[in-house]
């Protein structure tokens, strides 16, 4: 090596050194916000259709806006310090319901603009809803919009014959991109042409899989008679086509009327899907059902309508980077850094603006609750999400600690298949030998409520079904009656949780309790996230640890898991007779009649317990006493263009 | 040897027994003489380690004690109070040993009057009653005895060594000079039995990275070419593969139903075995490194010549002459590697990939102390002797294992 | 050199594939998927997911589409932070993480090697046992416990540095002590041990007869022949920094790449699982072989082979 | 094994080891960063000899000319490149390492270094039986008698049996080297250097121990050394080495009466003489130049560049070892001899 590299190489290190400085410096220099707060974690995403959690949830909220938005009302709180939200127009400046329930009909206000100046019209809407149930757009919160005729028809890609049908064919500007679209055909499926069903697997995820790949191998014969491109709507003369997802190599073997297109979806037609924009400002939204809680659900932000030639430009997930969003909400997004924060700036486009009050926001992404903490004590938050548990006591003496219930249970699932857990004794003993005031007063302290129901309280109109309360003698006298008296004969039971301090201190002490009253053997198996969800969907597990979030506040977003196969049920509880209750609160019109039926679905399920209700959250927040307007409510929502800074004390 | 010599012609023969007597005489006086070894050499330099032999004495200290906990009188250290000794500071107020509301010994007493005389009702019972009296027996021994409210299902040994505790204490338990945590219990109590988890997690996990490490290292380096490259390439490959994936697959490979049936149950390995199995699985790569460079630079001496030069197999030459020298180093990177282990293990179980409760190790007290510190209130005896236990346990197996660098490099010899 | 930097680059060509390949299997072997969440999803939501990302494929066709894509450096899109590409996450963590890296390892090398020195000359002073027992300490204390107890000294009870954030000096200083103390301790010790090693040596005796300082002998030429060791150790540290940092990235809120390690493997999310996995891989690869370099830089005896 | 038709033994009836043609090269790469080319080492490059029993063969040459690998080569510790070893009647080169383990008992090495090749963390006991372990020789307790038996034979006290190798002075290590080269009762030891790393007081010592066993045993040696004189004491033949080859070979009285290479006369005029008046007044060959790096293959006597009496013809042909008693490689054997013939 030539001794002048050799000579160089300090001065080299030296270059890189003071290179890697000047780039971690290059960060600052940012000016400082009017408001900031801990928004948790870097949200997944900023796709209102796509998003889930609630820190994706504040973020949309304030940028984007839907028909309505939730609201608090004008009233002081109440005794446990809540504010009642309700949906009030935000989008829609009106709307009206029909007598049957069935039939929203939302006038959007003319002053919505997007934040390019265009009008939001009720087109956007459709447009925007349909990308949500498309599978393409594989929406997870897609069933908020299963209550709207054949929507759920639409989004699981079920079509009969008879139906009338869209054809999307592979034509599509980037084949990457669901949107836009190819052509689209539409008309009438005259018939499913199937080649023979494959042999039943053994295991039922490989099962279903050889399933959903026969499915694709379906030829679809459509009596063409309309065809789209963008967004010119063609008659045509109707033709008879025939297309199939994934087309047979050799043609000959499935016997079809024509030769074989291959084509990405058949749908039914969108058309037929309960929305439908009769002119720019009127929606139109066609239900199967009354629905009382609709209403919720167009406030909640899957439901917000996103940009169109937005989405069609940039494509996903392009169009959601600062620099090309267009927005409808109160907001506008300056930047956003990954992991750091995402910087909000008023938009002056917002039909509403003059009533905004705040000019720039940093939401940050703090995962840590004492690193959180410690921001908001040194006045870089003005808004703290969360708080360390292990202080709760301490904290609860700030005027800045605003607390309040929350529509959350936790709660114990059980696995009614394993013995001796399928015996409802047994279940019972359980539940009452577990004394839940003294882990809300002890272990979580944040003045969590002991739950004897799995409907939180705070539901307008609904009375709950109890679970008996804590009661060691009774609960050895159920045990006893159950076949295990002393806990004599009963095998080991092993809870599960996942990794978190507050889930391992509530199993222990559960674990202990159900020792000292029972008598019973407990094993605690903590497991990493991933395979705690495994082991739960798999229902291969005794006890697990659970929480459940309302998506809407109504009973029935707790309720309808429990019915017999529902997807989140997971404790392997099956009873006809609460599966009826169900299905008749879904049909019944009558609001009061409704919640009678509900609040007998919970006391049956309360007497079974599949699940054992622990305790019901309450949100914690720390709030700076300069913010004003913030209020405490069920859902913990707090509206950032209702805020403003006022003097501190 | 004065015996009268058969005056035979085969002398030869004769020559031959009796030089063999004398060669068995003279073993007998050579087995007196011992030659002192390489490793009593250092073990005699080391002694001259002040810091090293302070250290070297508290490690031993700490493993003895780690295994005797179950005699020392202490409280228990998973029975919670949370309605009267939450997060409670040091404190010397008495504590005694409890079972709900009746006190160690008397429970005990009760327990055992009850067995007594169930055991009574088994000698005059007949046939089948008399059966289901051995099994209720047999079950109340496991869940109805006082000591399952008070530890973690002790077992034969070690409820044993609280029998003797009992003997010794009664119901006397130390207090809790080291404070309460969150559930009300006892730390010190949770620091001794923690010790356990932790030094089990330090030694098993180093000795089978040893084990790995120095016969995967060792015959890299010695066979060199290209099966050096592909197993030296291989580590490399593991260096990369994200070790949490790794833990969970093997974690989950292991715990499922029919192998843990079939090929841990029978052995009687339990989880815990299983974790610490694993974290030595992984921490076996950088000691194959270390291994393999010193091999490289020994497999060209003459000795190793020689030994094949006597026929002496590969095995051989690995395990008998390579690897004795090369312990050296490999005994000064374990004391390197087993704080690595002991950290590890807080990590994983941090992760939720560790020891579950109530067993307790170090690192999750360690944890959980972490999380209270916030500037709103300090509960600092959490932190602190955790803290404490954990970093003076590291800093004594640093300055052993500086101490045995020096006594096992012959050049430090000299000065 | 050529022929040395050629063969290496084949090499981790080819580790990198080996990498890849048992990542991928790996991930897909362990239980829990990327799409599980607490709210189990209906069977119909889940495949339109599953099809939107090409799971529903099977195992050896998604392996080699990943495979091509790997190869062009196109990791995808990452599936829980669904805003962003896998490329595009790395390039916004990476330039972080490896700034607080460099700074943390600076601090690490200025202390280590300055306290490493001093202790070897100064050997059983005052100096010597202070410095190693400082060291120790820093190689002992977990650096989360560390870093925990200096927020609570250093932001509360003094008021010197901010809690936590990214983006000012004083915003870094905090955390680069934190992440770079361990560091330093060993690098101190290296150092020391090496120093003590050479400063026996004939040619340190030879400089000295030839009438040079005290200080010239020690930094010219002792340092030049301890250093050594100190830099082999350098290369996985500073490729370890990066994932190490994990824990302080936060509880200083830091918005590097070390989260990224064990979240993406705890979140399932396969593609950024991957492409950090990748990095790392090149990364480790990268130091090792600008190590053996610095070797041939420093000692001209030492050939490339 | 397939060559069991080449099975006679092709050299004379008495010979115990011949070796024929022997050549080991090592491939390196040599040359600057950017072009390295890979070129080949002939470390030994066409080495022929013959042992008979009870007969002891010496080597000698410069460091580096190839005696150690010849060593090394022929107890199959290098490959051979080409030629042939024989041991008795059994080519051993070319062997599988399990191939070569039976033959292992009838040859037997001592090392040069008698610090380096004693493995330092086992006892003495330990390091003479394990020749016997491998060969499973006699029983396990019988092991320790006959490591015993062996240390008194070589001349240490059996009692330090339990002893380690760094507890010993170099001349009694070398003894242990001796002994555990005896402990499989070898017709053959190869000697690399076994005294060279000695005091001159032990070298002779340890010689003569060497000689004592032969006489007793029946040995043969391959004794390789630099040092001409101890060579001449032991040897009954001689060969001279030079960069891979064998020069010159003969008799060990007649080699260092009448030297006929250049090469080994001025090896011998190198070395001092006891006699001081001969010493200040004999003529010393003076040898110019470097000694050629073995890498470069030439078209002429390899010691053509250093020779005194060079000529082209030296320059263009390579000679061959002639001659039965007395052998040599050059084209003017002993045109130099009177020189040196005086001086002796």
């Amino acid at each position: 090596m030539s001794p002048t590299i050799r000579k160089l190489f300090p001065y080299m290190v030296v270059f890189v050194v003071v290179g890697a400085m000047g780039w971690a410096l290059s960060f600052g220099t940012l000016p400082k916000a009017d408001f900031s707060f801990n928004n948790g974690t870097e949200p997944k995403t900023i796709d209102p259709a796509k998003a889930t959690g609630s820190p994706e949830g504040r973020i949309i909220n304030a940028l984007f806006e839907g028909l309505l938005r939730d609201h608090p009302l004008d009233v002081p709180p109440d005794a446990s310090g809540l504010t009642p939200m309700e949906p009030r127009p935000a989008m829609a400046e009106s709307f009206t319901l029909s007598e049957d329930g069935r039939t929203y009909t939302f006038k959007i206000r003319p002053t919505a603009r997007w934040s390019n100046g265009e009008a939001v019209t009720a087109d956007d809407f459709v447009w925007s809803w349909r990308r949500f149930l498309h599978p393409a757009t594989a929406c997870i919160y897609a069933y908020q919009l299963y209550y709207l005729t054949n929507a759920e028809k639409y989004n699981t890609s079920v079509v009969e014959v008879g139906d009338v049908v869209e054809v999307e064919l592979p034509d599509r500007p980037d084949e990457f991109q669901p949107f836009p679209r190819g052509t689209l055909l539409r008309g009438e499926l005259r018939e499913i042409i199937k080649p023979p069903k494959p042999e039943p697997i053994k295991d039922a995820k490989a099962n279903a899989k050889a399933l959903s790949k026969w499915k694709e191998t379906w030829a679809y014969v459509v009596a063409v008679n309309q065809q789209q491109r963008v967004d010119e709507i063609q008659d045509i003369e109707p033709t008879v086509r025939v297309f199939c997802i994934s087309p047979p190599k050799e043609p000959g073997k499935l016997a079809a009327p024509a030769k074989i297109e291959p084509c990405l979806h058949v749908l039914i037609d969108f058309d037929t899907v309960g929305v439908h924009a009769t002119d720019k400002t009127t929606l139109v939204v066609q239900l199967n059902n009354r629905t009382p809680f609709f209403t919720n659900l167009v406030a909640f932000y899957p439901l917000h309508p996103v940009n169109r030639r937005c989405v069609e430009k940039y494509g996903t997930p392009n169009w959601t980077k600062a620099e090309n969003l267009v927005n409808n909400g109160p907001f506008n997004m300056q930047f956003r850094r990954l992991r750091d924060r995402v910087r909000l700036v008023k938009n002056p486009e917002y039909w509403n603006a003059e009533n905004v009050a705040l000019e720039v926001i940093d939401a940050l992404a703090v995962p840590m609750e004492s690193t959180s903490l410690n921001m908001y004590l040194t006045g870089q938050l003005d808004w703290s999400t969360t708080a360390p548990s292990a202080i709760m006591p301490e904290l609860s003496q700030r005027d800045d600690f605003v607390r309040a219930p929350m529509l959350t249970t936790y709660f114990y699932r059980v696995n009614v298949n394993r013995p001796p857990l399928d015996n409802p004794l047994v279940r019972k003993a359980l539940n009452r030998a577990i004394d839940k005031s003294i882990i809300c007063e002890k272990v979580t302290k944040g003045g969590q409520i002991p739950a004897r129901s799995f409907v939180p309280p705070g539901l307008a109109g609904f009375k709950s079904g109890l679970a008996g309360d804590f009661n060691p003698e009774e609960a050895r006298k159920l045990l006893a009656e159950a076949g295990y008296p002393g806990g004599r004969g009963l095998r080991k039971i092993q809870i599960v949780y996942n990794t978190n301090e507050g889930h391992k201190m509530i199993a222990e002490v559960i674990a202990q309790q159900w020792h000292e009253h029972l008598n019973v053997e407990v094993e605690l198996r903590n497991l990493e996230w991933g395979v705690f969800l495994n082991t739960l969907h798999q229902v291969e597990y005794d006890v697990a640890r659970s929480a459940w979030i309302a998506d809407y506040p109504d009973p029935n977003t707790f309720l309808d898991m429990f019915v017999t196969d529902g997807g989140n049920n997971e404790t392997g509880f099956a009873n006809p007779k609460y599966d009826q209750l169900i299905a008749d609160a879904a049909s019944e019109p009558d609001a009061k009649k409704r919640m009678e039926i509900l609040h007998d679905a919970e006391e049956l399920l309360m007497d079974e317990l599949p699940i054992i209700p622990i305790y019901f959250y309450v949100s914690v927040n720390m709030v700076s006493p300069r913010v004003k307007n913030f209020t405490a409510n069920l859902q913990d929502v707090h509206p950032l263009h209702l805020l403003r800074i006022g003097k501190s004390k | 040897m004065s015996a009268g010599t058969p005056s035979s012609s085969n002398t030869d023969h004769d020559q031959a027994a009796q030089q063999r007597r004398r060669y068995e005489e003279l073993l007998r006086e050579a087995e007196s003489i011992k030659g002192v070894s390489l490793w009593q050499d250092a073990w005699r330099r080391l002694r001259r380690n002040r810091a090293a032999m302070i250290s070297l004495g508290f490690l031993v200290l700490m493993s003895v004690s780690a295994v005797l906990t179950p005699l020392a009188p202490l409280q228990s250290p998973m029975a919670s109070d949370l309605k009267n000794r939450q997060l409670k500071p040091p404190t010397l107020a008495a504590q005694t040993l409890t079972v709900g509301e009746q006190s160690l010994t008397d429970a005990l007493q009760k327990f055992r009057a009850e067995i007594n005389a169930l055991k009574q009702e088994i000698a005059s019972a007949e046939g089948e009653q008399k059966a289901s009296l051995i099994k209720e027996v047999a079950e109340r021994e496991r869940r109805n005895h006082p000591y399952a409210a008070l530890w973690h299902h002790p077992g034969f040994i070690t409820s044993r060594l609280i029998d003797l505790r009992m003997m010794l204490f009664g119901n006397y338990s130390i207090p809790s000079i080291c404070g309460s945590d969150g559930l009300g219990r006892d730390v010190l109590s949770r620091l001794f039995w923690g010790a356990r988890v932790s030094l089990i997690v330090g030694i098993v996990g180093t000795a089978v990275s040893l084990l790995i490490g120095v016969s995967y290292g060792a015959t890299a380096g010695y066979c060199g070419g290209w099966v050096d490259n592909a197993m030296m390439r291989f580590v490399d490959v593991l260096y990369s593969v994200p070790f949490i994936f790794v833990v969970i697959f093997l974690i989950t490979i292991l715990s499922q139903d029919d192998i843990k049936r079939e090929y841990l149950e029978p052995y009687g390995i339990d989880q815990i075995m299983i974790f610490y199995v694993v974290i030595g699985a992984i921490y076996w790569l950088t000691m194959s490194r270390v291994v393999r460079g010193q091999v490289m630079s020994l497999k060209h001496e003459q000795f190793v010549d020689a030994a094949r030069t006597t026929g002496a197999g590969g095995m051989r030459i690995i395990f008998r002459h390579l690897v004795p020298n090369v312990m050296g180093v490999v005994i000064v990177y374990l004391s390197l590697t087993i704080p690595a282990v002991m950290l590890f293990e807080a990590f994983l179980s941090f992760l939720g990939l560790g020891v579950s409760p109530p067993d307790v190790s170090w690192g999750l007290l360690i944890n959980e102390g972490v999380q209270v510190i916030t500037p709103i209130r300090t509960f600092w005896w959490l932190v602190l002797f955790p803290g404490l236990t954990l970093t003076l346990t590291l800093f004594a197996l640093n300055f052993l294992g500086d101490g045995l660098r020096d006594a096992l490099d012959p050049r430090m010899k000299n000065r | 050199m050529a022929a040395f930097l050629l063969k290496r680059f084949l090499w981790m060509v080819l580790t990198l594939w080996i990498v890849f390949t048992v990542t991928f299997f790996l991930m897909r072997a362990v239980p829990g998927g990327p799409f599980d969440g607490e709210k189990q999803l209906s069977p119909a939501i889940k495949r339109n997911i599953e099809k939107r990302y090409h799971f529903d494929d099977p195992l050896a066709v998604q392996y080699l589409d990943n495979l091509r894509r790997a190869a062009m450096f196109d990791f995808g899109p990452s599936l829980k932070l669904e805003d962003y590409t896998v490329n595009e996450v790395i390039a916004e963590g990476f330039p972080i993480s490896a700034s607080l890296g460099i700074f943390a390892m600076v601090f690490a090398l200025t202390l280590g090697t300055t306290a490493g020195i001093v202790s070897a000359i100064k050997r059983h002073s005052a100096y010597d046992v202070g410095f190693m027992i400082l060291a120790t300490v820093g190689v002992a204390v977990p650096n989360f416990v560390l870093a925990s107890l200096a927020v609570v000294v250093f932001v509360f009870q003094v008021h010197l540095f901010p809690a936590a954030g990214w983006g000012t000096v004083r915003q870094l200083i905090l955390p680069a002590l934190c992440l770079g103390a361990p560091f330093a301790g060993y690098i101190a010790r290296l150092t020391r041990t090496g120093m003590l090693e050479v400063m026996g040596l004939d040619y340190i005796r030879t400089a000295y007869a030839k009438g040079l300082s005290h200080r010239r002998v020690v930094l010219r030429h002792a340092l030049k022949g301890a250093i050594t060791p100190v830099i082999s150790y350098l290369g996985p540290a500073t490729a370890g920094i990066l994932t190490g940092s994990l824990v302080l990235e936060r509880i200083f809120a830091i918005p590097g790449m070390g989260s990224h390690f064990i979240e993406a493997a705890t979140q399932r999310d396969y593609p950024l699982a991957m492409g950090v996995t990748l990095v790392y891989t090149f990364l480790l690869f990268f130091m090792n072989t600008l190590v053996d370099v610095s070797y041939a830089l420093i000692d001209p005896r030492i050939k490339l082979g | 094994m397939n060559n069991s038709a080449h099975h006679e033994k092709t050299s004379s009836a008495e010979s115990l080891l011949s070796v024929k043609n022997l050549r080991v090269h090592f491939p390196v790469r040599r040359g600057g960063w950017l072009r390295g080319e890979r070129c080949l080492i002939r470390a030994v490059d066409g080495v022929s000899f013959d042992v008979a029993e009870g007969e002891t063969l010496g080597l000698v040459g410069e460091s580096g000319c190839g005696k150690s690998t010849t060593a090394r080569a022929i107890l199959n510790l290098n490959r051979a490149t080409a030629g042939e070893v024989w041991l008795d009647v059994a080519r051993i080169d070319q062997l599988s390492p399990s191939a070569m383990l039976p033959h292992r008992r009838k040859i037997q090495m001592i090392f040069q270094d008698p610090f380096a090749s004693l493995n330092p963390r086992m006892t003495v006991g330990r390091i003479v039986s394990e020749p016997m372990d491998i060969f499973n020789l006699h029983s396990r307790r019988d092991r320790k008698l006959e490591a015993m038996r062996l240390l008194d034979l070589v001349g240490l006290n059996p009692r330090f049996l339990n002893r380690y190798p760094h507890e010993f002075s170099g001349g009694q290590r070398q003894r242990i080297g001796v002994a555990r080269a005896l402990a499989v009762q070898p017709k053959i030891i190869i000697c690399d250097e076994p005294v060279s790393a000695l005091d001159v007081s032990i070298q002779a010592q340890v010689i003569n121990l060497m000689m004592d066993l032969q006489q007793k045993l029946g040995l043969s040696y391959v004794f390789i050394a630099h040092d001409l004189a101890v060579v001449r004491h032991i040897a009954d033949r001689v060969g001279v080495m030079y960069l891979g080859k064998i020069v010159e070979l003969a008799t060990s009285d007649e080699l260092y009466r009448s030297p006929q290479h250049p090469y080994k006369q001025a090896l011998l005029s190198a070395a001092p003489v006891p006699d001081p008046v001969v010493e200040r007044q004999r003529k010393r060959i003076q040898l110019t130049g470097e000694v050629p790096s073995p890498d470069r293959v030439y078209p002429g006597c390899s010691f053509a560049d250093r020779c005194p009496i060079a000529d082209a013809a030296c320059r263009e042909k390579s000679p061959q070892l002639e001659g039965e008693a007395h052998a040599v490689s050059c084209f003017k054997p002993q045109l130099l001899a009177p020189t040196v013939a005086n001086n002796t």
